[in-house]
């Protein structure tokens, strides 16, 4: 056993303790920190198949962007599983995801135990120069790709700010009050978006409650409560 | 064979009335009717010249246009005119001009008399353009072209909730045999390589195909005949067809449309030929449902009702000579009964616009007060039960020289059918024309016009001579029957059995109609209701066909509370089942996706394990 | 790289790629749902760049024809794929993170059970 | 210049964006004018391009016949979607509250949605064109995530942002799939490139070495592409997101995705997978073909049985429409799983048929589910009395839809029967036929309220002007391909000829 086995197996641990963490945990910021581990460990992983540059991407892409997007929409969307127990589907959902994902699992292992994998004489090992993925990346072929991937880019960026933005136009049918409620009037004009306000006391008393909960859980997930 | 326009030329006329009524039927008004008509006689006149030139021995056939290609299976829009097709031109022209004629005055004053015409039209284009095609699909484009014609007209009085639940129930119940035709021609595609009609029977009755196959063919298309026939069990929908206009009930359900399934059945005689089985089957099936239908319309109240079981008897007399093995009985009885059973309609129509109802027991007397078209009617039910010297005579007696090829049973069911038909046709002819008027409407009904009795006359002269159309004097019309195949020898004794069954029935029949305002017994007061329940096949299928899509769904459900039961353990699941197929509409993707996975999952699985 | 490396990493895919799609299918909170999904993207992406360091195999083809460094390029290209990937799951949690905001605004559940609207 | 269709179609998403920006208070619709302009203009400039089988980018991109055929029918679907989406902008939302149908977008975000339909479209289109497999997942994501933000526009409307989230979720669920599927494919072959991967996998013992893994990224990939589709297995956020979505948008959905998911499809299947012949170990013949085809057909005949059983079950006519869509999912697959050498005709054509009976059918439930506030059946009640002409075209798309003779979706199941047929694949043949009798149950309820039924109201229905033209070029399509489908077929085939797309195998480009 050399020193990249015992790295890989490591690295894998890590892993593997990450995303069960991150499926197990009953708070979902703690799910995110577990699954940053997990992230951590397989840019972990691709240092040692000498992909460096693609492990810092991951680094910052998945451990710092994407988690941090994610962490911003729990702040904004409380109210998770906690409040209540999962109603009789979700168990049996659980039982056929379960069986999916095992079969799966198993069809995937079985195959790659089962295959006989050759090494290419063209193999090389050691890290990859950076440099010759930007020639790649901007070569005749993947020029295209790269320009493409900028097209998603901005369709996501487009999209998203459609969706997530608050219009200045008051929502009707009450967008805040529950559906018994009788319409309420239109809020006043508010100079920041909700969105985007930081979850303090002294907001308009009718969406006090969710706010409140928001915080309780940031509480409760030990992150501090930013005050 | 002969390049000849002519099978074009017949479906012009139809399709340019159709095109012209649909562009402009409301400006049109009372016009109409008229161009109906003179699409109509135009074909008709076409229809004549064809068979006159086919009853010298050619086919006219009509240059083809390619309607799809694929690889090596070509779909040809083509027309041709043989012998048999000629005769089937004729008496669909010829009917569908008198009813159009009849319909002028008929229809006059309702609401959507342009509309009527229109489908009318578009109804004896499909069926003429049913009758040359030269290419399965083409026909089967036609078939179910003639079957939505069908569909719009009897569900003509859309006001009427009883009309829009006929179409319906005739719309589904033809398109179980539908299924069948389909089937069959796909197989014959497949086994053939070609959706040729001449290039497919050829190959049925060559011997290259496989015995079985042949046999299943021969069957799915005899279930499409059926359903398209009214033959038992399909028969259900008939008598409600009766909800469309009288002129309608005589073209499409007693002349023309429900014989296309005897016709479809004699267009692909050589399968019928080439498997004993499916001739068999045929020859019972078309003898049961004669004799059966006959018994079923001892019970009926209804005018038009006790008509349409008479045409289902009549048609399965059309089966009973296929399947016996000559085409030349089925197709003279076809035209015969076209020409009796649509004056029988026409007449019937006279009547209800006279007394305002189908209802027997609001009939009574009225051959006083109607005596001509007491007469006709008299003509053509004595055409019916079989009376030389009218066409039904004729072809009747054709049918049963053919039956006695097909063995006792067949024979003798057919042979009992005469009686019955005798009776229910004397029962109905004393209950609406004799004794005293039972309503004021009865004692009020009056004589109609010209333009309704002109085209039942016109019928009545054709019922009078058409049996003489086999004879050597008739020259073309019996070259043209003769070519279809050769007459059946009847014995002596046959015509004359089946001339006293006829009056002994006759007999009984108006003894049974007087008996009817008798005091009766409870025992046939009760048999009387089995068969006004229509032998409960009707209830039966209610039973079964409808119920079946529902039990289909509680399967699932059922299925599918079981499993979710298996894994949550609640029993409450099961007793849950109605409220958890809405459920399975709702939004819980996940789940849903992760139960479909599972199959592939499990391919997954095989193939990994096996290796590839 | 060895053999042995490479099956541990293609199982290790195969491990990350199944609990992701088990968390994919089994979680309630549409956040937890959309993370389970990078941990699917992930593991394809970690199967890719294990592959590519081991097995060339289109380093000489009749329709690309004799690549250069054909090694060195077979491992960049899927370190390439793999940088694909990444961008695309980055959008994907953006404008997915966007619907989940989205829908809360007018029914306030990040549970994807609860969002069952029905007239 | 064989990319400038692509090119127009990206100036004019740019252009609308830009348009959103800078002029949306002028006239709100403009945008979608314009978006319609460069929509028409790529139309035209793809069928300048007809009989074209030419390559660019180093091979990655590729125009040849089932390119052309299949940008022709997206750049259609888009304008006429776009036709249907200018009267969404800055309509008023009905008044009947959150549950509505469908409803207004918000004129400010009109930009915006003209610009995200033509990526959506652009993506659809770099599908097609693409030879390179990353290529094909880049357009396909593209295509999906401009159409999770589509769904969610209606923002107002719980139904429409949480139709969002589930198609994000399903949606997500599948690129993860697919995805993993395509690191072994990629992985293993060690290029992206579609038809290089095809050879390498036909190479001398590759297929022994390592057929498990590659049937295993197959099944990945079909399954990850099926999802766009709506076919089996991931066909249930059909139901949920068609009825969220504004109208024209699940149009664009019913339509236009399918189109593209479907040359995902080919192009992937075809190109990589299903032509490849090796010989064996023990020295015969082989072909993935026959190890593919009865997952291809396995999808397709649960996805025709599924969508038909589910579409009776429902009264709501948008979530009709999607569990017909997944029935028509499963008929499109059929040409694959029973191949034969005419199948990308029989597909082309079908989804030609497709397209235009639903275009058209959308363009009336559009109009008349706003009117009434609600998509339930009855909101077809007494349409034969309010709006005479368009209760018939309404019958004539319902028929082309289920099959019934004289239209062209008849001919095109008629095709695919043959198709079917000639393949040797009876039971999927008789799926159809089964499955087309049980879709005239459900189609005959719509036109049952619509005919038969007293509506509530007398009152006309007012059509748009856009509205109108949609439906009128949709009954001149279906009717043109109901009688004269020898034409039609013959200019598809002859046209955009999908012999060049086996080109490669045949020693030509």
């Amino acid at each position: 056993m050399n020193g990249q086995a015992v790295a890989f197996f490591a690295l894998a641990a890590v892993g593997l303790l990450g995303v069960i963490g991150f499926l197990r945990a009953p708070r979902i910021l703690h799910a995110v920190l577990a699954l940053v581990a997990a992230f951590l460990a397989v840019a972990g992983l691709f240092v040692l198949v000498g992909a460096e540059f693609l492990a810092a991407a991951t680094v910052l892409l998945y451990a710092g962007a994407i988690t941090v997007m994610a962490v911003f929409a729990i702040m904004l969307t409380p109210g998770g599983e906690e409040k209540r127990g999962a109603p009789r589907w979700a168990r049996g959902a659980r039982g056929w995801a379960g069986l999916v994902a095992a079969g799966v699992g198993a069809a995937v292992a079985t195959s790659v135990l089962a295959t006989p994998f050759q090494r290419s004489p063209y193999a090389v090992d050691g890290p990859t120069d950076t440099a010759l993925l930007g020639t790649l990346l901007l070569s005749d072929r993947y020029g295209l790709h790269f320009e493409v991937i900028t097209l998603v880019l901005l369709a996501a960026l487009v999209g998203a700010i459609v969706l997530a933005r608050e219009e200045a136009i008051p929502v009707r049918g009450g967008a805040r009050a529950p559906d018994a409620t009788p319409p309420t009037p239109p809020p006043a004009p508010q100079k920041t978006p909700a969105a985007l306000r930081e979850p303090t006391a002294d907001g308009p008393a009718p969406e006090a409650p969710a706010e409140r909960e928001a915080e309780r859980e940031l509480v409760g997930a030990g992150r501090g409560d930013g005050r | 064979m002969q390049e000849s326009w002519l099978p074009w030329a017949v479906l012009a006329p139809p399709f340019g009335a159709f095109v012209l009524l649909a562009a402009f039927r409301r400006p049109l008004g009372r016009l109409a009717g008229w161009i109906g008509a003179a699409g109509a006689t135009l074909a008709l006149v076409f229809a004549l010249q064809a068979a006159w030139t086919a009853s010298g021995g050619v086919t006219l056939s009509a240059p083809s246009v390619a309607l799809l290609s694929a690889g090596d299976v070509r779909i040809e829009l083509g027309a041709a005119i043989g012998p048999l097709q000629a005769v089937m031109l004729v008496v669909v022209a010829a009917v569908s001009a008198f009813v159009h004629l009849y319909s002028i005055d008929y229809m006059a004053g309702h609401r959507r008399y342009g509309t009527y015409f229109q489908h009318l039209s578009l109804f004896t284009l499909a069926m003429l353009g049913l009758v040359v095609a030269t290419n399965w699909v083409v026909f089967y484009l036609f078939w179910e072209l003639v079957g939505a014609a069908s569909y719009l007209l009897i569900g003509f009085d859309v006001e009427r909730e009883a009309a829009r639940r006929a179409a319906v129930k005739a719309f589904v119940v033809t398109r179980i045999g539908d299924l069948g035709l389909l089937a069959a021609i796909w197989g014959m595609a497949q086994g053939a390589g070609s959706f040729d009609i001449a290039e497919t029977l050829a190959w049925a009755s060559s011997g290259a195909a496989p015995a079985g196959t042949v046999t299943a063919l021969g069957l799915l298309m005899l279930l499409g005949a059926a359903g398209k026939s009214g033959q038992f069990p399909l028969h259900v929908w008939l008598p409600d067809a009766m909800e469309g206009p009288t002129p309608v009930s005589a073209l499409l359900h007693a002349a023309t449309m429900v014989a296309a399934g005897a016709y479809l059945l004699a267009l692909a005689f050589p399968i019928v030929q080439a498997s004993p089985e499916v001739a068999r089957t045929t020859a019972v099936l078309g003898a049961f449902t004669a004799l059966f239908a006959a018994t079923l319309a001892l019970g009926e109240e209804d005018l038009k009702r006790v008509l349409a079981y008479s045409t289902v008897s009549q048609l399965g007399y059309m089966f009973l000579a296929v399947g016996a093995g000559s085409r030349f009985a089925a197709m003279f009885h076809l035209t015969t009964h076209a020409f009796f059973k649509a004056l029988l309609f026409l007449a019937a129509g006279a009547i209800y616009h006279a007394v305002g109802t189908n209802d027997l027991a609001a009939m009574g007397g009225l051959a006083r007060r109607m005596p001509k078209t007491a007469g006709l009617f008299a003509l053509g039910a004595l055409a019916l039960v079989g009376f030389p010297p009218l066409a039904g005579f004729f072809s009747k007696e054709a049918v049963l020289a053919a039956a006695q090829e097909a063995g006792g049973v067949p024979l003798g069911l057919g042979v009992g059918t005469v009686f019955l038909t005798a009776v229910y046709m004397g029962r109905l002819y004393v209950l609406a024309f004799f004794g005293e008027p039972r309503t004021e409407a009865a004692r009020e009904a009056r004589e109609p016009g010209g333009l309704i009795l002109g085209p039942m006359a016109g019928l009545g002269v054709l019922v009078l001579v058409a049996g003489a159309a086999t004879a050597p004097v008739a020259g073309p019309s019996a070259r043209l029957l003769a070519a279809l195949g050769p007459a059946p020898e009847a014995g002596a004794g046959l015509g004359a059995a089946t001339v006293l069954l006829g009056i002994a029935g006759l007999l009984a029949g108006r003894r049974l109609a007087i008996g009817a305002r008798c005091p009766m017994t409870a025992a046939v007061r009760k048999a009387e209701q089995a068969l006004q329940a229509g032998f409960y096949v009707d209830a039966c299928y209610r039973r079964t066909v409808v119920a079946a899509s529902v039990f289909v769904g509680r399967i699932v459900v059922a299925v599918d509370a079981l499993v979710d039961g298996l894994f949550t353990g609640t029993a409450a699941a099961v007793a849950g089942a109605g409220r958890r197929l809405r459920e399975a509409e709702a939004g819980q993707v996940q789940r849903y996706n992760a139960v479909a996975l599972l199959v592939l999952v499990i391919i997954a699985l095989v193939a990994a394990i096996r290796g590839r | 790289m060895t053999d042995g490396m490479l099956v541990g990493l293609l199982l290790f895919g195969a491990l990350l790629f199944a609990l992701g799609l088990y968390g994919a299918l089994a979680q309630r909170n549409a956040v937890r749902v959309l993370l389970a999904v990078e941990l699917m993207l992930l593991a394809g992406g970690l199967n890719v760049v294990a592959l590519t360091r081991f097995l060339p195999a289109g380093a000489e083809n009749r329709r690309l024809g004799p690549l250069p460094l054909a090694g060195d390029y077979a491992a960049a290209l899927g370190q390439t794929t793999t940088l694909f990937f990444l961008a695309v799951a980055a959008a994907e949690v953006a404008i997915g993170l966007a619907a989940v905001i989205a829908a809360y605004r007018l029914r306030p559940t990040p549970n994807v059970d609860e969002m069952d609207e029905r007239e | 210049m064989i990319w400038l269709p692509e090119a127009i179609v990206l100036a004019g998403a740019l252009a609308s964006l830009a348009f959103g920006v800078l002029g949306r208070r002028s006239s709100p619709r403009a945008a979608m004018d314009l978006a319609l302009v460069f929509t028409l203009a790529a139309l035209l400039a793809t069928a300048a391009l007809a009989g074209t089988v030419v390559e660019a980018f180093a091979g990655a991109f590729r125009i040849d016949g089932v390119t052309l055929s299949f940008q022709l029918l997206l750049l259609v679907g888009t304008a006429l979607t776009l036709l249907l989406a200018r009267e969404d902008v800055g309509a008023p939302a009905p008044a009947t509250g959150g549950a509505a149908p469908s409803g207004g977008v918000p004129a400010e975000h009109a930009g915006e949605y003209a610009g995200l339909l033509l990526l959506a479209a652009l993506g659809g289109m770099l599908i097609a064109a693409a030879a390179d497999l990353l290529l094909l997942f880049l357009g396909f994501e593209l295509l999906s995530i401009a159409g999770y933000a589509l769904v969610g526009f209606r923002k107002e409307d719980p139904l429409s942002t949480q139709a969002a989230v589930k198609y994000v979720l399903t949606g997500a669920t599948a690129t993860g799939v697919f995805v993993f599927g395509l690191s072994y494919l990629i992985g293993l072959t060690g290029t992206t490139d579609v038809y290089a991967a095809g050879e390498v996998i036909a190479s001398p013992g590759f297929m022994e070495r390592y057929g498990r893994l590659i049937f295993l990224a197959f099944l990945f990939l079909f399954i990850g592409a099926a999802y766009k589709i709506a076919a089996f297995p991931f066909h249930l956020w059909a139901p949920d997101v068609y009825r969220g979505a504004p109208t024209p948008v699940t149009m664009f959905l019913a339509v236009v995705s399918k189109a593209a998911g479907l040359a995902l499809i080919v192009r992937l299947y075809l190109g990589a997978f299903a032509w490849t012949h090796w010989v064996g170990a023990s020295g015969l013949r082989e072909s993935f073909l026959l190890k593919s085809g009865p997952v291809v057909a396995l999808v397709s005949g649960f996805s025709m049985v599924l969508g038909s059983v589910l579409a009776l079950r429902t009264r709501d006519v948008k979530r009709l429409f999607a569990y017909a869509g997944i029935a028509h999912a499963g008929y499109l697959l059929v040409p694959l799983a029973a191949a034969n050498p005419s199948m990308l005709d029989q597909i082309v054509f079908y989804l030609l048929a497709y397209l235009l009976a639903s275009a058209g059918a959308f363009a009336v439930l559009r109009r008349v589910t706003e009117e009434s506030g609600t998509s339930d059946l009855k909101a077809f009640a007494g349409l034969y009395h309010r709006a005479p002409w368009s209760a018939w075209a309404l019958l004539l798309f319902f028929l082309s839809l289920a099959g019934i003779p004289l239209t062209m979706g008849f001919f095109g199941k008629w095709y695919l029967l043959v198709g079917a047929a000639w393949g040797g694949h009876g039971l999927l043949a008789t799926l159809i036929v089964v499955t087309s009798v049980m879709s005239y149950a459900y189609y005959f309820a719509v036109l049952k309220q619509a005919f038969l039924r007293p509506g509530s109201t007398e009152r006309p229905i007012r059509f748009r002007g856009a509205e109108v033209a949609v439906v009128l070029i949709a009954a001149a399509g279906v009717l043109l391909g109901g009688l004269l489908p020898g034409e039609v077929l013959r200019t598809i085939a002859q046209a955009f000829d999908a012999a060049h797309f086996f080109g490669l195998y045949d020693g030509r480009l």
